[in-house]
């Protein structure tokens, strides 16, 4: 057995054999683990502990937003809370969201590998993510901070409160990040099963691989832009501050070259987890595995190329808006075959209905109209009229909230039995999806109609004659919230039951499924080694030809 | 189909607004096909092929490079002509014609600052003759601002530290609002201003009186706020400290020697005067310096300055 | 009916277990080339780290280059060209450690990293006597800047970024020593062999990334025209 | 089939190290007389192009990117971003056109003596013909 004369790093192997939940207990062994699948588990409870928070303050928002004027808060209160609900969403949510919760747990066992290239990294990863965190929501004792997310200067760099704590939570936030994005490319790249060429990697890794890209690349720039920031409240170096010479602009360049590509870092994920999805639950062959595959490495660097489409009011020249408008429409280009090559894939396929397929469903849908979206705000002449308004407010929401957030519950759908080997009540985990679906639209398609009518965002006060559409919203946003706390609770209430699902319930053809549900501590029992294609899904599945690839196979 | 685009974007005030309008319901239409289009084919898909048994068979599809083309190359299509057409528009919005009005606008926490040609001033009120082509220069003296008239489409930052600028020829009579739309801070959401269409006769009340809030002034009030607009306070206090001016505390039915030797008492024809020619007497003591304003204020803000000067004992 | 078969992996029968082989990976060399592939990246990240000062170093020089040309005459080259020599014999005596490594010379090995390990003091102890000198005329970064009898205003900005850049460096440059101690210490234990050198390595190509980054630091930052 | 050796490039031996060193030494000799000449706008190129042969060499002799064709390429990836980074940026800035008011003679000069001086503020309303004004 391959496992016998191993070292262990958790100091035993008597568990080995044991499933990783049970291998060994207490919480001292959780919070010292490099198992990827535990750390992916803390992940995940931290994401979902931060999405409540985040969410919760994205109710009180909407709440103050009832009616013009206060409602229940005053103006410096509200600026406090949509800059902390953005911080937490982005920064404590979404970006570590997928990668780092779903991806850590499964990325290693799709590729039958026992772990991650670098395990204690993953672990050291997680506790910068605390660190940041932490340091995230002591400005809450520091008096707040009112920058928007964005952190535009001179605004920011003037602003009393906690602005230098928030930008180095989310300093710190970065490496962890970063080092997610080290671990999955090396994973990736070497720790392959057996056979396990570049066109057998099930498409999620495809995905994961194209944000690990983002995330090295994008992300010091990040850092180093936010240590610029401190360092231009603590010093008055100059390069922001008009008044020293500076130029605020350059700031929003700096910023958008990190956080244009992080919105790729968002939805690439989440098409990971749907192109798992639509093939187990169609029983069909992903179609165009290449053209899926290669269109997120194109998503990913061709992110890099129009960051400053959210400048196009901002004061830049005219010629680099054109630049930067015409190469975004470019991403339009992969967005649209996946989508297409998605649908195809259910053509004639056999589709079963269950929660994760009706999650990726309504992913569709919603990304369909969050990306085309995209487009308005794309083209120059209509993003003047619309830019910084509920219209930018709700497009995002529909590629963030609607389509990243939905993603990651049909993932946690999909390989819930796998992650704790029992199964949650399906018909009302469909019931809650229906909810989400609707409380969701009920949200923010007002919103595209306010911000298109000029309701500029970050608005505590509104005119009268927007007051309909966002009582819309607000209603819209406790069905929303009603259908996530029921989701929970379905997911939650199964932990009750008893271990005992079979290792594949939905038929899959990745390596995962072929680990025990939940697996061991090593993932597998033997090395596996591949024989057929990640969507082979024909009676007697061809046999790939195994390709001998360097490093993997000795 | 304007009742769809007023339903959506609200009528527009604006020559450039139609081009902005029609791109904006194409990708609209676009849109909603897509959305109708997409969800037809996976609900009909999820209908028709519904799974029945578990050991159903699949055909063997990797992939069809014929469709997978058609759908990469009609949607570069699309979004290449709504990149021209998107362009288009902006460009046309970005060179102002020569013979435009210029209207400097100041942006600050949180209130704007028009200052037309002639050098008056207001506050969160802009007045612009209908069909002619208005440009307006901005700047912000703290954070940065944007300056937003959803009527006309147009939307441009407000910089501190450099100006920016922005054109538009007003089509409809009536009035506009303008929104702060770059977050900066807590008056963010009441940092609205707005902009008052006139029809050539209105706008000739507004060139001779000023605009209502002018008009309605007691005399006073508006002497103080051509001291505090006009920039005299740049160089006369009105606490008797001496600036580059003598201060206007208590000057007031006072004798003034000037360096010509001769004394003259301060009355209504002396500041008159003093404002349209300034060097005709220069008080002993100072220089020369003081800029006329001949052709920059109205004969009621000079009335005002004259009876706010009064109030001055 | 699966995507794979298993097949008992029996390597670990076959030989004794390597030492400094973790557990997770089935050879050395998996294990050597997924480190290296990891470490390239995080020099990648290095890279953009620095990157973006760079970036902002250039622009604001774009912006003002009188200030700029006129603040680096505060800078002495001759201290700078010296601590580029220094880094680069280091960069030497580093690459000399890793081949001792390669080739399985322990002492040579400790010889060579004790050599970097004191060239980077040097660097240091060279730094510490310009950054004094700088305190002293009062030319400090931002609001602190303080230098009497400057003719071209704006210089402060040329300071702002000379100290958040070498002050960067200067920081990596520690981190380097430290990592470089952590190798002697472990040398000494005879951790390493011609089998097993990967920290080495590591330790090493990070160490020239230091010394690269220095390599454009100097002609920008002492020899402006 | 397997490997104990975790690599099996060819091992670079010192002869070619001091060889690098020496020619690293060169260069830095050259950057710094070079650098009394004026090439004009040239003249930073010409500093970076050197110090580019330098990093060169570093990177291919010392970090043996020369063997090691796949991290080359990772890092040559990085660099690639950078520099889109750095142009995309600086053509932004260069080719904005500056917009003055009419009544504004002068081009707004936001630049203070060092250190710290008062900010100034553009057009503070000034009539006419005048140039801005530095509030004290
Ligand atoms: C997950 C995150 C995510 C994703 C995936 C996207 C995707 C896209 N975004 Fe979005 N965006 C954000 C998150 C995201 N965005 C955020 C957070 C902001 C605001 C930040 C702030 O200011 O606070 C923002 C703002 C933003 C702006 C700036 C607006 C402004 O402030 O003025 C722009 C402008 O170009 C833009 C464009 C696009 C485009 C073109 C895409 C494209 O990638 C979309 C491509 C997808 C499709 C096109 C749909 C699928 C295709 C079909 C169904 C086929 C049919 C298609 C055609 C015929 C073309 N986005
Ligand atoms: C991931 C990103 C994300 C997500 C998910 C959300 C979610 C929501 N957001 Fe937010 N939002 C942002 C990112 C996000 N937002 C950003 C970046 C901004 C800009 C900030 C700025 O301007 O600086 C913003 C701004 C913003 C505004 C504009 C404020 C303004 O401009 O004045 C509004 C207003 O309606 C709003 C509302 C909402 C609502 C109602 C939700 C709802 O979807 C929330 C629903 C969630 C809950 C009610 C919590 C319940 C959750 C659970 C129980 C967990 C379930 C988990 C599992 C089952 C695993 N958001
Ligand atoms: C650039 C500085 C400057 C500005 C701006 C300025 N003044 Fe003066 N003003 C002076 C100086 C200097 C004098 C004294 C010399 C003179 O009489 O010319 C003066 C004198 C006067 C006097 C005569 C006072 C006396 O004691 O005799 C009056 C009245 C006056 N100014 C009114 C105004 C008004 C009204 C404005 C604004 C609309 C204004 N000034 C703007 C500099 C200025
Ligand atoms: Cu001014 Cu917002
Ligand atoms: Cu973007």
């Amino acid at each position: 057995m391959a496992s016998e004369n191993v070292m262990h790093a958790n100091g035993h192997g008597a568990g080995a054999h044991a499933d990783y939940l049970d291998s060994t207990k207490g919480l001292w062994s959780w919070l010292t683990t490099v198992d990827h699948k535990r750390i992916g588990l803390m992940y995940l409870w931290s994401v979902v502990f931060f999405m409540i928070t985040g969410g919760l303050l994205a109710l009180l928002i909407r709440l103050e937003l009832l009616t013009p004027g206060p409602t229940i808060m005053d103006a410096e209160l509200y600026n406090r809370a949509f800059t902390l609900h953005g911080a937490i969403m982005t920064f404590l949510v979404i970006i570590p969201g997928i990668p780092a919760a779903l991806g850590n747990f499964i990325l290693p066992l799709l590729l039958g590998a026992k772990d991650v290239a670098f395990p204690r990294l993953n672990l050291t990863s997680y506790y910068i993510y605390v660190v940041g965190a932490l340091m995230a929501l002591s400005t809450l004792i520091l008096g707040g901070v009112d920058t928007g997310w964005t952190f535009y200067t001179p605004y920011s760099s003037t602003t009393g409160g906690g602005v230098s704590m928030m930008v180095l939570a989310a300093f710190v936030l970065g490496f962890s990040s970063i080092f997610t994005g080290v671990n999955f490319i090396a994973t990736i790249h070497k720790m392959r099963a057996p056979g396990m060429g570049w066109f057998e990697l099930p498409l999620f890794a495809w995905g994961m691989y194209a944000t690990a890209l983002i995330q090295i690349l994008a992300t010091p720039v990040l850092g180093i832009t936010l240590l610029l920031l401190v360092m231009e409240r603590v010093l008055s170096v100059g390069i922001f501050d008009p008044n020293l010479g500076g130029d605020p602009v350059l700031f929003q360049h700096f910023f958008w070259f990190y956080s244009h590509p992080a919105v790729y870092i968002m939805i690439l994920p989440a098409m990971a987890i749907i192109s798992e999805v639509i093939p187990v639950f169609s029983k069909k062959t992903i179609f165009g595995y290449k053209a899926i595959a290669f269109s997120s490495v194109a998503i990913a660097l061709l992110g890099f190329l129009v960051w400053a489409h959210h400048m196009f009011t901002a004061g830049m020249s005219l010629f680099a808006g054109a630049i930067f408008s015409f190469i975004t429409f470019f991403i339009a280009v992969p967005s649209a075959i996946k989508v297409f090559n998605w649908i195809a894939t259910m053509w004639r396929g056999s589709i079963s209905m269950k929660a994760p397929m009706i999650h990726a469903i309504n992913f569709l849908l919603i990304f369909t109209i969050g990306g085309l979206t995209g487009l308005f705000l794309a083209a120059l002449s209509t993003d003047v009229h619309l830019h910084d308004t509920y219209f930018v407010v709700a497009h995002f929401h529909y590629v963030m909230a609607g389509s990243n957030m939905i993603a990651l519950l049909a993932g946690l759908h999909y390989w819930w039995p796998k992650m704790f080997g029992r199964m949650y009540n399906e018909r009302m985990a469909a019931i809650a999806a229906a909810l989400i679906f609707i409380g969701f639209n009920a949200t923010f398609l007002p919103q595209f109609l306010m911000g298109s009518r000029g309701m500029p965002r970050r608005y505590y006060n509104y005119l009268e004659q927007f007051q309909e559409l966002h009582v819309l919203s607000t209603i819209g946003s406790w069905i929303l919230a009603f259908g996530l706390f029921m989701c929970l609770a379905v997911l939650l209430a199964s932990l009750r039951g008893k271990k005992g699902v079979a290792s594949n319930p939905w038929g899959g053809k990745t390596l995962e499924w072929e680990a025990l549900s939940p697996p061991i501590t090593h993932n597998f029992e033997d090395t596996p080694v591949l024989v057929h294609g990640p969507y082979d899904y024909r009676p007697q599945p061809v046999p790939v030809v195994v390709e001998r690839e360097q490093g993997v196979t000795h | 189909m304007t009742w769809f685009r007023d339903f959506l974007l609200g009528t527009p005030a604006a020559t450039h607004a139609s081009d902005v309008d029609g791109l904006y319901i194409f990708i609209t239409l676009l849109t909603i096909f897509f959305f109708f289009f997409n969800g037809a084919l996976i609900f009909y898909a999820a209908k028709r092929w519904k799974r029945r048994s578990d050991d159903e068979v699949t055909p063997h599809i990797t992939h069809d490079t014929r469709l997978e083309l058609i759908w990469s190359l009609i949607p570069l299509a699309v979004v290449m002509l709504i990149f021209f057409w998107g362009f288009k528009g902006y460009v046309s919005a970005w060179v102002a014609p020569n013979d435009a009005m210029e209207i400097v606008v100041t942006g600050k926490k949180w209130l704007w600052e028009f200052e037309y040609p002639d050098g008056t001033r207001a506050l969160n009120d802009l007045h612009v003759p209908v069909n002619k082509p208005v440009k307006l220069i901005m700047h912000a003296e703290d954070v940065i601002h944007s300056f937003y008239v959803p009527a006309f489409r147009l939307k441009r930052d407000v910089l501190p530290g450099r100006y920016t600028e922005m054109w538009f020829t007003a089509t409809e009579p009536g009035v506009h609002q303008v929104y702060c739309t770059e977050y900066c801070g807590k008056g963010h959401s009441d940092m609205l201003a707005r902009i008052y269409v006139d029809t050539p006769e209105e706008y000739e009340v507004f060139l001779r009186e000023g605009d209502e809030q002018v008009r309605k002034m007691p005399l006073k009030d508006l002497g103080k706020l051509v001291y505090e607009n006009k920039g005299c306070a740049t160089c006369h206090s009105i606490d008797g400290t001496r600036g580059q001016g003598p201060t206007f505390k208590g000057i007031w039915g006072k004798m003034e020697r000037g360096t010509d030797g001769k004394e003259h008492v301060v009355d209504e024809n002396y500041i008159r005067e003093s404002i349209l020619v300034p060097n005709a007497v220069v008080v002993q003591g100072y220089e020369p310096i003081m800029p006329t304003f001949q052709g920059l204020l109205r004969e009621r803000e000079l009335l005002g300055m004259i009876e706010y000067i009064k109030s001055l004992q | 009916m699966s995507q794979s078969t298993t097949v008992p992996s029996q390597d670990h029968h076959e030989h004794a277990h390597p030492p400094g082989l973790q557990h997770h990976f089935i050879d050395m060399r998996q294990q050597f080339e997924a480190s290296k592939i990891g470490m390239w990246l995080f020099l990648v990240t290095e890279v953009l780290l620095f990157g973006g000062l760079f970036v902002g170093y250039g622009i604001m020089h774009s912006k003002h280059p009188e200030a700029f040309i006129a603040a680096h005459t505060h800078l002495d080259w001759r201290l700078g060209a010296l601590n580029t020599i220094v880094l680069l014999v280091s960069s030497f005596t580093m690459v000399m450690g890793v081949w001792a490594a390669q080739t399985g010379q322990k002492k040579k090995l400790i010889g060579y990293l004790t050599t970097t390990f004191l060239l980077a003091g040097a660097f240091m102890v060279v730094k510490y006597i310009e950054y004094s000198h700088k305190f002293h005329e009062g030319l400090l970064p931002g609001k602190f800047y303080a230098h009497q009898g400057d003719t071209v205003p704006g210089q402060f900005m040329f300071f702002s970024f000379y100290f958040m850049m070498t002050g960067l460096h200067g920081i990596h440059v520690l981190l380097g020593m430290v990592a470089i101690a952590w190798l002697i210490w472990r040398a000494q234990k005879g951790h390493f062999s011609s089998q097993y050198y990967g920290p080495v390595d590591m330790v090493g190509l990070y160490w020239h990334l230091v010394d690269l980054i220095w390599i454009y630091l100097f002609p920008l930052m002492y020899l402006l025209t | 089939m397997e490997h104990t050796h975790e690599h099996d490039h060819p091992i670079t031996g010192p002869k070619t190290y001091m060889t690098i060193l020496g020619a690293l030494v060169v260069l830095t000799v050259i950057t710094v007389w070079i650098a009394q000449f004026d090439f004009g706008a040239a003249n930073t190129v010409v500093a970076l192009l050197v110090a580019s042969i330098k990093g060169a060499l570093v990177a291919l002799f010392f970090m043996h990117l020369r063997h090691d064709k796949f991290n080359a390429v990772i890092f040559v990836g990085g660099l690639f971003f950078l520099g889109v980074f750095l142009i995309f940026s600086l053509f932004d800035i260069s080719t904005r056109q500056t917009v003055l008011p009419s009544n504004l003679k002068e081009p707004v000069q936001a630049f203070p003596g060092a250190p710290l001086g008062k900010p100034v503020q553009p057009g503070t309303g000034m009539p006419k013909g005048q140039a801005p004004v530095v509030p004290e």
